[in-house]
């Protein structure tokens, strides 16, 4: 029989829609998940009213990375943006570099040559595995299963060591920029790369056996979390999330952008929309971008311009206009609406991530009647980064 | 001020009803004490060397600098070879890695945490933009000095300072424990009214006691 | 688009197109209009997704320019409907019960920009600042360095140039 | 039965190795849990001078009565057993306090220390304490079941309540041993022993993730020193329980070592690897998996 919880307890809802909560009557507690808690997903909270073992009324306050950035690229020149940009999401940086360049490049009036497109591909999928071990570890570790998080952290470390030789940077990378990229590859690049790869899968090979497919593990995530395919639209759902509930919504397939029109891939969806899909969608995901790499540093040309001329950037303005420039990141849609007026300094800037969505408004709602010890485990599964949304 | 702070009259499960006020009757507003050191030197240089040897981090990760917090914990790096570990709850933790940036209220929560902290604890701050601003110095959400609202006993310089720096950050401050000069709590209980001066001045939403432990 | 552009403009009245690309266009409506259209889009010709809802300060003029910007996945376009607003008396209807992630969006905009949504949910807590006692920041009349002068101590021996004159002097040598 | 006087620093000293054992033992396993994750792990003397800082910690405050003296039951729990048990069979020294009825007051003291820690965490007033608590205590005593029933049987099948008869009936030979005569009563005792380990799948009572740490949230300075001190005695403790039921016992202290170690290590290579249950999963679990096989044991003997 399944677990039937005891409603009898729960709210009621007042005329205008909210919960009639009355903290003093001692049935519900308010607990605070965050900011300084282990299972939050970097700084932010989550404020959670419950009854018994269960959440009745989740609220999501961020703010706490906020360092304004969209205004302070209002007072620095497109050239001096480009360094900060990537500091508004850290786990999977190169998406702020690439969008910034591309809608950048799209209002001037320049194109990227083709070997620079090559190699900010390779850049963009060799995060995107990055951030995907990172989920995994969280993953895992959201449910106690820390060993997990030791071997996706040293299989990061790994590919960090290929970023630290192509780009000079663990993190930050600032290598896509305006115009085309800093640097072809080095030499032996591919040679190595491809053993890191290989290294990246035995090692998801140990995570799938020892995570997916572990009785404990399937018991805490199937079922749980489930996302309306309905709901998709209405909460702005993209990537992996959206894929899990069986819809194929790939910024790289629906409008293709750099070269990935001359890969041949085909997005990853699951059925089930709960937690283990999502996770295994990832799974999958990730092991499609080792492929991806491996098609890259097959098909990519050799020599080549690397940056397209651009105008003295200390004087480089860019004609009044307006452009949405968007990519599929790990998480989901990620994109740059950038407005200038004319001026040698953008007149806007704005970034969406795909948390802003996900943290906020569908996290209110999924977060409702499930379990606190759920909370941690779902919060991770929507792969939410604060940084992105308050930027 | 926030509705659920106020003073208000509640009534419990039992029907009896009290009067509530929440900033006094939840939090305690002695300001901090000075806490000298052992008696004898020799059990002090005995408990600067535990207190060396066994770092625990609270684990709160306040900006992008918490992104290399995990290469320290795992295999590559693994701090905990230097009896470094992480403490989910502030009660337990001596050190606080103030990993980036602050903004005005991340700063608030890492006052709080710090304040529950227990004597000896210590505060490194990690990456340029907690020693002058770094990259966000004309930013109007961000604090420029971290010196200036807590006692620190050490900063690690860069952006974002690899897990090498952090490592050999970690061994500088037990040096410094060792020698018995890491007195940040001492320090923070006798500039008392300076830090607070300061932490208001930035922090306009203040709703909460001026020490809370 | 330009034959969605002609739908759309025998049914409301749009301004201008802007085709930025082949497959993204801009258009102007005025704030009455906005939510017919933004239905007629939805339900009719497929723009489901709610990409962004965000807004630009035009100073100059004393406007502010919302953007909605629509996605349509089945026809790989997306659509971006700009509403122009006084600045003087920045409210605008909410959307929420359209998208419900709109309404986190207007709270994003009621603080950063002023910008009011009655009737959404939230609208006036406080998102992303706390006890902010200014401006809403995003506006192009605040000055986020002399706030943050104002307000964060520096630490004396901090250097900071403009790039420009610093670069023309010692890079290419103009300055002599 | 006569007390002699030599029995209390005898006992003493028992206490002593138990404690340095345990603290080795302890970073022992951390560094073979670690090894699983690819890392070196912490030194060896590790909970030393994790212990002594603790003590050397300067502040701590209180929130009553009962605050204090969870940490003190707790480490009396894990003393009390300890004590009460032989530690080595046949050994005068070691045999420490125990008598016909130890059995009986053994199975006690596993509780006790959990009760006061819920009695002490109570007070603390942290939700998450509390929390942590009421999921502790669900858990403990559903995980108390099967080993109660493994209890049972092996009392009926050795008819004695003393702890040093059924170690005497199990000597001549490993055949001889609880594991051997009557595998089901080791199977549930077993199965309840990776409960009350706290480790994983059955660590929901501290679930830093989710509950960060549950009762102990807290805890700090002197009493988190107390905890952790009896955190190095009381699995020893319990372990020689299990040790002297069902595994023939300990003759010398170099077999004690070995038989505490392996036997450890049960619950360590379980829970390196998995995550954890829920509460009324864990429940669940024992009450499928584990009370079948001792009520089983129950019947067969």
């Amino acid at each position: 029989m399944a677990y039937q919880p005891d409603r009898s307890q729960y709210p009621q809802r007042r005329p205008d829609g909210t919960l009639d909560i009355d903290l003093t009557s001692g049935k519900y507690l308010k607990l605070w998940q965050g900011p300084q808690h282990p299972g939050i997903t970097g700084n932010m909270s989550v404020e959670l009213t419950v009854c018994g073992d269960e959440v009745v009324a989740g609220k999501t306050h961020v703010g706490y990375l906020h360092r304004g950035f969209e205004k302070l690229m209002e007072r620095r020149t497109f050239i001096q943006c480009f360094p900060i940009v990537c500091r508004i999401c850290v786990p999977e940086p190169d998406f702020n570099e690439y969008c910034y360049a591309a809608a950048v490049e799209e209002l001037a009036g320049i194109t990227s040559p083709e070997r620079a497109n090559w190699i900010r591909t390779l850049i963009l999928e060799m995060g995107r595995i990055n951030s995907y071990m990172m989920y995994l570890g969280g993953q895992a570790g959201s449910l106690g299963q820390g060993v997990i998080g030791q071997w996706t952290t040293y299989a990061r470390d790994l590919m960090l060591d290929r970023f630290e030789e192509l780009t000079g940077a663990r993190i930050y990378h600032m290598f896509i920029l305006p115009g085309g990229v800093r640097d072809g590859l080095p030499e032996g690049f591919k040679q190595r790369m491809e053993e890191t790869l290989k290294e990246i899968e035995s090692i998801l090979k140990d995570v799938y056996n020892v995570m997916y497919c572990n009785a404990v593990f399937k018991k805490r995530t199937v079922g749980i979390g489930y996302i309306d395919p309905q709901l998709l639209d209405s909460y702005g759902i993209t990537g992996p999330t959206a894929r899990a509930a069986g819809v194929a919504k790939d910024v790289r397939r629906d409008q293709p952008y750099l070269v990935y029109d001359q890969l041949d891939f085909e997005p990853i969806t699951g059925k089930d929309s709960d937690i283990y899909t999502r996770a295994d969608v990832r799974r999958r995901d990730l092991l499609m971008s080792v492929d991806l790499i491996r098609q890259i540093l097959a098909k990519m040309p050799d020599s080549g311009e690397l940056m397209a001329k651009l105008p003295n950037v200390l004087h480089w303005q860019i004609p009044r206009g307006e452009t949405y420039i968007r990519g599929e990141c790990s998480r989901g849609e990620y994109g740059y609406y950038l407005v200038t007026d004319g001026s040698g300094y953008p007149r806007r800037v704005n970034v969406r991530g795909p948390s802003y969505t996900h943290a906020v408004a569908l996290l209110e709602r999924l977060i409702v009647n499930i379990n606190i010890a759920d909370v941690a485990a779902l919060m991770v599964s929507l792969h939410t980064y604060p940084p992105e949304i308050e930027r | 001020m926030k509705p659920e702070l106020e003073k208000r009259i509640v009534k419990g499960p039992d029907g009896f009803e009290f009067e509530v006020d929440p900033i006094r009757d939840y939090f305690c507003e002695t300001p901090p004490t000075v806490m000298t050191a052992a008696y004898s030197a020799i059990i002090e240089k005995l408990f600067n060397w535990a207190r060396a040897e066994s770092i625990w981090i609270l684990g709160f990760g306040t900006g992008c600098g918490a992104i290399e917090m995990r290469p320290l914990m795992t295999p590559r790096f693994d701090a905990y070879r230097y009896g470094v570990q992480w403490r989910p709850t502030p009660r337990q933790s001596n050190l606080f890695i103030i990993s980036g940036y602050l903004s005005v209220k991340t700063l608030k929560r890492v006052i709080r945490s710090y304040e529950q902290m227990q004597n000896p604890k210590y505060v490194v701050g990690l990456g340029s933009c907690t020693i002058n601003g770094g990259m966000y110095w004309d930013s109007y959400n961000t604090i420029k000095r971290l010196d200036d609202y807590l006692p620190v006993d050490l900063y690690i310089a860069g952006c974002m300072p690899r897990p090498e720096a952090l490592l050999a950050g970690i061994v500088e401050l037990k040096k410094i424990i060792r020698a018995g000069k890491a007195e940040g709590a001492n320090i923070y209980a006798e500039k008392f009214e300076w830090y607070k001066a300061n932490q208001k001045r930035v922090i306009h939403d203040w709703d909460m006691p001026d020490y809370n432990w | 688009m330009q034959a969605l552009y002609h739908r759309l403009k025998a049914l409301f009245p749009l301004g201008e197109l802007t085709e930025q690309r082949e497959n993204l266009v801009f258009v102007t409506v005025d704030a009455a209009h906005l939510r017919s259209l933004l239905l007629q889009l939805r339900d009719i010709e497929g723009f489901t997704h709610l990409v962004l809802l965000t807004a630009v300060d035009w100073i100059e003029t004393g406007e502010f320019q919302l953007t909605y910007l629509l996605g349509n996945r089945a026809k790989r376009q997306d659509i971006g409907v700009r509403v122009m607003l006084s600045r003087e008396q920045a409210t605008m209807a909410t959307i929420h019960d359209l998208w419900p992630t709109a309404a986190t969006y207007q709270r994003e905009l009621r603080e950063m920009f002023g910008i009011d949504f009655p009737q959404s949910p939230g609208v006036n807590e406080e998102f992303i600042l706390e006890g902010w006692n200014d401006i809403p920041p995003y506006r192009r009349d605040f000055n986020t360095l002399d706030y943050a002068e104002a307000t964060y101590n520096d630490r004396p021996g901090r250097e900071s140039r403009d790039p420009a004159t610093y670069m023309r002097e010692k890079l290419y040598g103009e300055g002599h | 039965m006569q007390f002699d006087w030599m029995q209390i620093p005898y006992s003493l000293l028992t206490l002593f190795i138990v404690l340095n054992y345990g603290m080795l033992l302890n970073a022992l396993i951390a560094k073979i849990a670690a090894r699983v994750g690819r890392r070196h792990g912490i030194p060896i003397w590790q909970n030393y001078a994790d212990l002594l800082k603790n003590y050397g910690i300067r502040s701590s405050i209180t929130h009553g009565v009962m605050f204090y003296l969870g940490p003190v039951f707790r480490l009396a729990g894990g003393v009390g057993l300890l004590l009460f048990v032989p530690t080595i069979f046949g050994s005068e020294m070691f045999s420490n306090l125990s008598f016909a009825g130890d059995l009986i007051l053994a199975l006690y003291f596993v509780f006790f220390g959990t009760l006061g820690m819920a009695l002490g965490a109570g007070e603390s007033g942290h939700p998450h304490a509390a929390i942590g608590v009421s999921r502790g205590l669900s858990q403990v005593t559903t995980a108390e079941l099967p080993f109660a029933l493994a209890v049972f049987a092996v009392a009926l099948q050795y008819q004695t309540l003393s702890v040093t008869d059924i170690v005497a009936a199990q000597q001549g030979g490993f055949l001889n041993w609880t594991l051997f005569t009557n595998p089901f009563a080791v199977a549930a005792a077993m199965l309840g022993f990776l409960g009350s380990m706290m480790r994983p799948p059955f660590d929901v009572v501290l679930a830093p993730q989710e509950i960060p740490i549950g009762p102990p949230t807290e805890y700090h300075s002197s009493y988190l020193a107390l905890m952790q001190t009896n955190r190095m005695i009381f699995p020893i403790a319990k372990i020689v329980v299990y040790m002297n039921l069902f595994f023939g016992g300990a003759a010398s202290w170099p077999v004690f070592f070995i038989k505490v170690f392996f036997i450890y290590m049960v619950s360590v290579l379980v829970g390196v690897v998995f995550p954890r249950f829920h509460v009324e999963q864990s429940v669940r679990w024992f009450l499928v998996w584990a009370v079948p096989f001792g009520i089983i044991a129950v019947l067969m003997v």
